[in-house]
This record gives structure tokens, C-alpha cells and sequence, in this order.
């Protein structure tokens, strides 16, 4: 790497007041990031500004700081609009977190689902968009088809082009697979479902802080992700619809700011995207979220990419000289995410020992159980990374390992 | 200054505005809710709106809403019917980005041009417009 | 006052790094604590701390931030509990805020609801204790009954008594209304819905800050109230319910952290209150609303009682000179919240004028439009007050109403 | 240090651990999951246990909840049901608090008081006891 790709990833990772610390005596090497990012001075900061300036309810108040904070929420909405390609502001709708926003959509459309629809999930699911779709084929007797992937991790497009049908309703999938780093092709997939008018629903929380998204060329109905994963707060997370079908389905959750009128005969509801969003909003949430978004546009996101990848062609390849591990997970078309296993080693067994080396890796079924059935494993260890990661820290991963190996064998 | 704002010929028109109430004979009316408040205008045309644009308005709102009420019940009277769409059109888009002090426009809207400095309270000004847009349309 | 409590009372204003700035060249004046109560600097750098030191994912983690965030977000729990007296902490459930935490109940209810049960609320409710219940009544073929007030805002008890019968299912009124300022006698309203086997649901959206809350000596099934109003931070609420009904009701969202078990036929859940928190928490939410407990308990709570209500009926003392003025709620248990009218003054036009003197009122319906229209307004000016404000506050208040009355008539 | 948690003979134990396997007859059995993890364990009792305590296990487990297992499979082999129970729960409490390292307990415990210091492995170590508390409650 060049001195000057190397000082502008030294700036970036300075950044991050909560890298500089030491775990039991060693400096945190942090390669959780898919379970969630870390947040750089700027976010902290907007949030702490928003409550020293500018916090007021919002939306319904004529004074000042109402006022301010009206147009501090409404700007978030902007800045993720546009980080998303979105035709227009009002399509963006922000929930609690990626989880909140399925639970939104699956719980919305009941109403357009039928007895025998088919809803089409994959594989390689989170369980956030797992279970919304299990509750709702209840509700409606709705019968929810999985579509199969390869020991590679790989989605089978063939079989998913089988599976589709009249009787297919709605196919929600992940854009990146937060377990195995697959990335699908969501685009062909979005193709083949429209071509059948299918509603499509993508879970974009690991991909949103990793790659470009642009919900118009997708042509995908719903797009989600949360802030907590792309830099930001968490308790935010944003729902991107279809102006159609958002006006189509029915408001998920009741009370203020999602209303015109009520009187206790009857209610009128309030227009897009209020409909959507009851109560106070998390304002703080959104403006924090709109500041991560001003720190990824800041990025050159080419080379973090690169950069991200690097680190991760350079872990694998360490990794797969160390007796007895195995990846799981080998799509052509990944992500920055190593999920592996090691022969007779449980994964939180490993966690714990390499912790004593500072190093932060996630072990378990990562919310994708039915995966881990796949694969017949109980867990992975998963090292995923960040534009803040470097090389030095996979050294140190790698030795960590070999340790826990020598220490549990 | 928020005097400015509350000049001296909206506070009087709001005291006094034209077309307030039900019309004789109603042709067709819309009802609508400001978001902000929950205010309720109603809009009622009086004739058949082919022949030509005759408003009335019923509203329980503050002085903005009304006199911009007001100004617009006068000022459409009379008027073709597309062409008063466009009007309507036209004044709600300058409501918003304050641009009603345009020769093209009647002068009796220059006194709703501070309210663009006022963004929590621009829907009071629009909702007439709006209103009657959504009736007329 | 002495001056030994007027200095308690400035170091207390200190704290609130908002308080000190002009609006409109003029010192703000925050009176709409209603709608949202500023927040310490104790709370803001409890969130920056969180997020430069121990921010990770929780619960499923073993490292060492993951062990942290855990902490700290389970500490926020153990303080909730506390600070109602919960016989349990696992009977803490963090929400999004109030309006979350009812829509969770009356949607989680849904299959203890039968056609003709009767949901009873108030006259004096929040759309957000309105709207959901209404939604139950149309899934469910319940009916919604509305208990009268009389024109002080003060509850029928009489006639609640007359209303409530063996087909009464829920009973869900607010604690303390934000309109009226009225304080309920929810201890007298519970015990008889417990004579009748009425689950009982308490809004303490705006109790929670002012008034103590024991949920064991209320005897309630639910209580719920939002972070943003208690000096906490905005996207973080409470639901509070008894043990056997939390554990009797269904989940109301469905993903990571709620389930033990997930396989594509068949899903188990976790227990309580992982049952009620799908997907990832708002971690730094629950941080900043312990440290907004911390900074309540830190607080002589009668003093800021007594402080509190001295505003307030020096307010409506000198409001009561003004020619015209009408006061909107005068129940003789009260709270420190002033709603009034002036006769043909519309609330936004003297909301806007005295704004221009930085005085931040809160106009309009309030989210309880069936209650204006009891009252036949469009809407009230409403000062609501807290520790941080001052007399010589209100006087400014009543000079800018006095302005206001000169500039429109 | 992460040494002290795992030490050798904890290693040991869950590398072979006693009663490890569906016994030939089962008398009842309960299955549950480590919520950290989604690990699965199932306890099976051999005999009426009014008669005595005995236990054999299942599980795709870490060294931890293994060798906790394998302990707890031993040590409660021919106790009487209801000295059984107590032991069962008062292990559990002394895992939670880090108390094992008493007297009342076998030796064999005292390997796992590190634990307590771990706080997200604490429910790997109680998960068996939890179990067989539910199987013969
Ligand atoms: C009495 C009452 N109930 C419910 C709510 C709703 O609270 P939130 O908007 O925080 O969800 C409020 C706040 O506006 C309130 O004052
Ligand atoms: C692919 C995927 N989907 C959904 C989620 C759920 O996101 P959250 O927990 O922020 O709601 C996650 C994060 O864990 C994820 O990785």
C-alpha cells in the first residue's frame, strides 16, 4: 500500500475515539463490525450538538427549537434519501432498526396476503427476516418457501426461477449475508420477481454500509437497513418504499404524528411518511444517522472497498493455512466477512481466548440458525471489517488463533 | 421581525375575510385538516365551476389561514376554471419558496410573503390553496 | 425563596447546556417540557461515553466490549426497575417510547380480546392511548368506551364505576394528562378494574418525570412512559407489566435476541424480556434513560415538586389578570401544566408572536383532539414547566402574552 | 487470565465426558438451549428417579458447558431425588455468584469458579444444571 493510501486510512481510523484503548493490556483489534460498526467523532458529536442546540419536539411546535429540530429530523430524511437514489424524501421512512422495519412491512401487507400465497425467503437469512414472515403465513395461511443455496454459500438462481410462480406473493431477501458474506444478485432476482408481480423486500443492513445503493435502479419495493451497522446510532433504522405500495398498506403503528384527525367514532390517517411513524421519533437518531451517512459520502468509498477487501484476501489466506480450519462461506461475489470453523473447537471457546489478546470477533449461530443446521455446525467464529481495520490486526488474529489452539487441544 | 409578519392588513383581513361562511347554494365542497394543528377548512364552490370559480370557505384557524383564505376566495372569483387551477397552482409553489411578490401575482398576497421565513407555519398559508385545489381539480 | 434553594435551583439549570442561548436575540425560555424535557449534561455524556469506550452489539457476544455494552445496557434495566419499584427486572421492557410501548400491548393483547369485551379509556387521552385501542376494537369486534370528564378535566369516577362491568376487558388511561395537567387517581381507577379482573394500563408519558411511581403499590398490570420526557434521550421508552401477563400475551415483534430457537417450520421464544425486544436494542438509549434516572434520584424530588407547582400557580395567577384569558383544565389535583385560550386569538398566532420574545410554548391540539373538541377549540397555549425554569421566566411569559393580544386584536 | 478459565483438567473433562450419550433406556428426558448461542443440550434420566438420580447428556456444546455437564452427571449419580434438586440449585447459585470453591461441594467444581468472571460464559456453565433442574423438578 502507498504512503498516501496509508495516511488517508491513518486519518480515518483516528477518527474513532473507541479504538484507542487497551483490552486485558493489548490494544482492541475491533473485527466485530457486521454485528455493528463503531462511530466516528463526527457522529458523537451531531448528537451531542442536537441536545446542547437544538432539541424540541418536533413537527407540531411553531417556537424555535421545534422548528430547529423539525428541520434537523426532515434533513436526516434527505441525506438517506439520497444516499439511497430515492425518487423522493417522503418514501424514506425511519423505524427503529432493520428488525423493526420487516416487522413493519410483514405485519402492513396482511392485508394483501391470501391463504396458499407463497412468501419467499432464502436460505442464508437473519432471523429478523425469518421470523415476521413465519407470523404472518399464520395470520393468513400464507406458506413460506425457502430458496436453497450451495456449500459455497451461494444463492441457486435456477432454483429460485423454479420456485417462483402466480401463487408467489412477496420475496424478502438479504442483500449481504451477514454470516457468510454472499453477496446475492439482488438486481436478477428483483428482475424475475417483477417480471411475476412479486412485492420485493430487501434487507440491506450489512450491504447499506458496504456498497452503493441505488433503490431506483434495484427497482426493489422496500429497502432497510440500520444505523447502528453503517456508523451510526442505534435505536434508528430506516425503511425506503414504493410510494404505491406504501400508500397501499395499512399503517403499522398508531398515535401521534400519524393522524390528521381524530375523534373516538373514527381517524383519518396522516400522508407519507408520517404514516408510518407514530409517536416521537428517535430525532437524536436521525440526525446521528444522517451524519453517518455525511461520513461515508466523505469516504472514497473505492478504496475502502479495496481496502476492506484486502484485509479480508489477506485473513483468508492466513486462515487457511492453520490446520483443521474451515471457511464457511466461499460465494465468488463476497463481502468483507470471514465466518470459520476449527475441527473440535467450539467458536466461543475460541472467543473468549483471543479476547485475552484484545481481539473482538463475534461466535455463534450469528442470528442465522437455520444456516447452521446447512452447514451442520453449531456456530462460526466471524471476523468481518472495517474501513478502520489493517493489516497488522489480522496479524495479530492470526496468532490469537493459533494460540487458542495450542491452549485447547 | 414577526411584525412583519402579522401585518397590519392580514390581522384585518382575518377579522374580516371574504366569502366567510356557507353559500347559498353549495355546488360541490372539500374538507381538509392542517397536519400542524388540526384546523378544519372547509371550501364549498357555489356554482357549477365549468361556468366559473365562485369559492366560500368555513374555517376554525388562526390569522394566516383565514387571511390567505380570504385573498384567495376574492381573487379566484370569476376565474375560468383551468385557468384558476393554475393560479392556485402557481400561488401555493410561491407560498412556499417566497416568491409572492411577483408582478404576475394579485398585490393582496405580497402581505403573506414574510411567512416563508416561518416554515413551521407555511401549511397554514397553502391549506386554502390546497383545499380549493383539491375541490376544483 | 432562600437563597439556599434558589442556588440548588441554578446549579440544577447549570446542567442543561441548551438553557443558555438566545432566540431571536432574546434569552430562551423553554417552557414546552410537556412535548420534551431538555437533558443534563449527565445524560448527553453518559451517550458520548457509551459510544467512545464501550459500544458493541449485545447479548450474544463474549468479547470484551460486547460483555460491556451488555452491562451498561442491562444496568439501564436494573435502574428502570428500581425507579418504579418493579418487583423484577426481567419485567422491564425497553420500547421505541409510550406510543411503542401501547401499540406493543394492544396488539400483544390481541387474542385475550373478544367480540363485544369493552376497552374503556378517557376523554382525556393522547391519540397515542386512542388510536391503538381502536385498532383492537376493529380486529376484534371489542368496543371502545370513552369515560366523560367534567369541564375542571377531572375524571367522572362515578360514572366510570356505572361503566365498568363483567364485559370490561382493558382499561388503559393516562396518569397525568399532558393537556390538562389533571393527575388521575389511578390508584382508586385500578383497584376497581381489580374488583372486575380488568387488565389495567397506566400512560405515564408525563407522571413518570414528576410525580413517583411505585408500579407495586398502584397494583397496575402495564405502565409505560417514554425517555425523551423524563431528561433522557429520544427513541427510548418502558413498558413495565406484571409477570403473568407478560408472559400470557404474545410477542409483538419477531427476530434476533427474541427467539431461542428458530428452524424454517417452527420457532420458540425466548424468555422474558428478551421475548418483548426483537433485533438490536437502542443500547445508547437505555444508557442515556439510566443516567436520566440517576439524574431524577440525584434531585430533591420534593423541592422540584414544590418548585415546579409555584411556577405554576404563579403562572396562572397572573394569567388569570389578563382580560380574556380562559384556563383549559382546573382539576384540583393538578401538575405544572397550564392549556388556556384567548378569546379570539388563535393559539399558533400568539405561539408564533411570543416565540419572538425566545419563549418556546407548545400550540395547538396536543395530540388529544377529542378533548379539544369537548372544549370546543381549535386548540390551547400550553406552558408546561420543570426544575430549570424560573419566575422571572413566567413573568416574561406574561408579557409577551400581553404583547400578543396588543399586536393581533 | 483466560488460562485460569481454561485449565487443563476443564479441558480434560469436556474432551471426555462421563455419561456422555443417550443411556439404553430413558426414563425422561428435556432439551433446551443456551440463549447465547443457540447450543443444544438434552438431559436424560436412566431411571425413576425416586429411586436415584441418574443422568446422561447430549450436546454440540463449548469445553464449558461440557465438563460443567460431565460434573454435574457424576456427582449427582445416585443422589435421592430431592437432595438432587437442592444440589442442582445450589450449584447453579454458587456458578452465578463465584462461590464453588466451598467445601459443600465436590472438589470436582472448583475448576469452574473461574467463570465468574466471564460473564456472557456464565450460562454455558449453568445451562446443564438448568437443564436436569427442569427434568426432575
Ligand atoms: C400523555 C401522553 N401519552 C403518550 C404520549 C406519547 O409519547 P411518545 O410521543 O413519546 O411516544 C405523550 C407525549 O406526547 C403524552 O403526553
Ligand atoms: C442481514 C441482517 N439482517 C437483519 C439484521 C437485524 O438488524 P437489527 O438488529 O439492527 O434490527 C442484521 C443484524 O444483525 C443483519 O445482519
Amino acid at each position: 500500500m502507498n504512503t498516501k493510501k496509508k495516511e488517508v486510512l491513518n486519518k480515518i481510523r483516528d477518527e474513532f475515539p473507541i479504538l484507542d484503548q487497551k483490552i486485558n493490556g493489548e490494544d482492541l483489534i475491533y473485527l466485530d463490525n457486521a454485528a455493528s460498526t463503531q462511530k466516528p467523532k463526527s457522529v458523537i458529536n451531531a448528537i451531542k450538538d442536537y441536545y446542547e442546540n437544538d432539541h424540541s419536539n418536533v413537527h407540531r411546535g411553531v417556537h424555535t427549537l421545534s422548528v430547529r429540530a423539525t428541520e434537523a429530523y426532515e434533513n436526516a430524511r434527505v441525506k438517506v434519501a439520497e444516499f439511497l437514489n430515492s425518487p423522493n424524501v417522503h418514501q424514506i421512512i425511519f423505524t427503529k432498526g432493520t428488525t423493526d422495519s420487516i416487522n413493519l412491512i410483514a405485519s402492513s401487507v396482511t392485508n394483501l396476503v391470501q391463504k396458499d400465497d407463497e412468501i419467499l425467503i432464502t436460505s442464508m437469512e437473519h432471523h429478523s427476516n425469518i421470523v415476521p414472515w413465519q407470523e404472518l403465513c399464520k395470520r393468513t395461511g400464507a406458506v413460506l418457501k425457502v430458496i436453497p443455496i450451495n456449500k459455497n454459500g451461494e444463492l441457486l438462481i435456477d432454483e429460485y426461477a423454479n420456485m417462483i410462480s402466480s401463487r408467489t406473493k412477496i420475496i424478502s431477501i438479504v442483500h449481504l449475508s451477514n454470516t457468510l458474506g454472499t453477496i446475492n444478485p439482488v438486481e436478477d432476482i428483483i428482475e424475475i420477481a417483477k417480471s411475476h408481480d412479486v412485492i420485493t423486500v430487501i434487507d440491506g443492513a450489512q450491504a447499506a454500509g458496504h456498497l452503493p445503493i441505488d433503490v431506483q435502479k434495484l427497482d426493489c419495493d422496500f429497502y432497510l437497513f440500520s444505523g447502528h451497522k453503517i456508523f451510526g446510532p442505534t435505536g434508528i433504522g430506516v425503511l425506503y418504499g414504493k410510494e404505491n405500495i406504501l400508500n397501499e398498506i395499512d399503517p403499522y403503528q398508531f398515535g401521534g404524528e400519524m393522524i390528521l384527525k381524530v375523534t373516538f367514532e373514527e381517524t383519518t390517517y396522516n400522508d407519507l411518511p408520517h404514516k408510518f411513524e407514530a409517536g416521537t421519533p428517535n430525532i437524536a437518531g436521525a440526525v446521528g444517522i444522517g451524519a453517518s451517512i455525511d461520513f461515508i459520502n466523505g469516504l472514497d468509498r473505492d478504496l475502502a472497498h479495496q481496502h476492506e477487501m484486502s484485509l479480508h484476501d489477506y485473513a483468508l489466506e492466513k486462515l487457511e493455512e492453520i490446520g483443521g480450519v474451515r471457511i464457511i462461506g466461499n460465494a465468488s461475489n463476497k463481502s468483507a466477512i470471514i465466518s470459520f470453523v476449527i475441527d473440535g473447537l467450539h467458536p466461543h471457546d475460541i472467543g473468549t481466548i483471543i479476547n485475552q489478546k484484545g481481539i473482538a470477533v463475534r461466535t455463534g449461530h450469528h442470528c442465522t440458525m437455520p444456516l447452521m443446521d446447512f452447514y451442520s455446525i453449531p456456530g462460526t467464529v466471524r471476523a468481518s471489517f472495517s474501513i478502520y481495520n489493517n493489516h497488522s490486526e489480522v496479524d495479530k488474529l492470526i496468532d490469537a488463533i493459533k494460540l487458542a489452539i495450542k491452549m485447547l487441544k | 421581525m414577526v411584525s412583519e409578519l402579522y401585518k397590519r392588513e392580514l390581522i384585518e383581513l382575518s377579522h374580516n375575510p371574504y366569502h366567510f361562511g356557507k353559500p347559498k347554494k353549495i355546488f360541490s365542497s372539500h374538507e381538509t385538516f392542517n397536519p400542524l394543528c388540526g384546523d378544519k377548512i372547509t371550501v364549498y364552490q357555489s356554482i357549477d365551476p365549468s361556468k366559473a370559480i365562485e369559492l366560500w370557505f368555513e374555517s376554525v384557524s388562526c390569522i394566516i389561514c383565514s387571511a390567505s383564505a380570504s385573498i384567495l376566495m376574492k381573487h379566484s372569483e370569476g376565474m375560468d376554471l383551468n385557468d384558476g387551477l393554475e393560479f392556485i397552482k402557481e400561488v401555493q409553489n410561491a407560498i412556499n419558496d417566497g416568491s409572492l411578490c411577483n408582478h404576475k401575482f394579485p398585490k393582496a398576497l405580497h402581505c403573506l410573503e414574510e411567512i416563508n421565513n416561518y416554515p413551521s407555519r407555511i401549511t397554514c398559508a397553502t391549506l386554502p390553496w390546497k383545499t380549493a385545489f383539491e375541490l376544483l381539480k
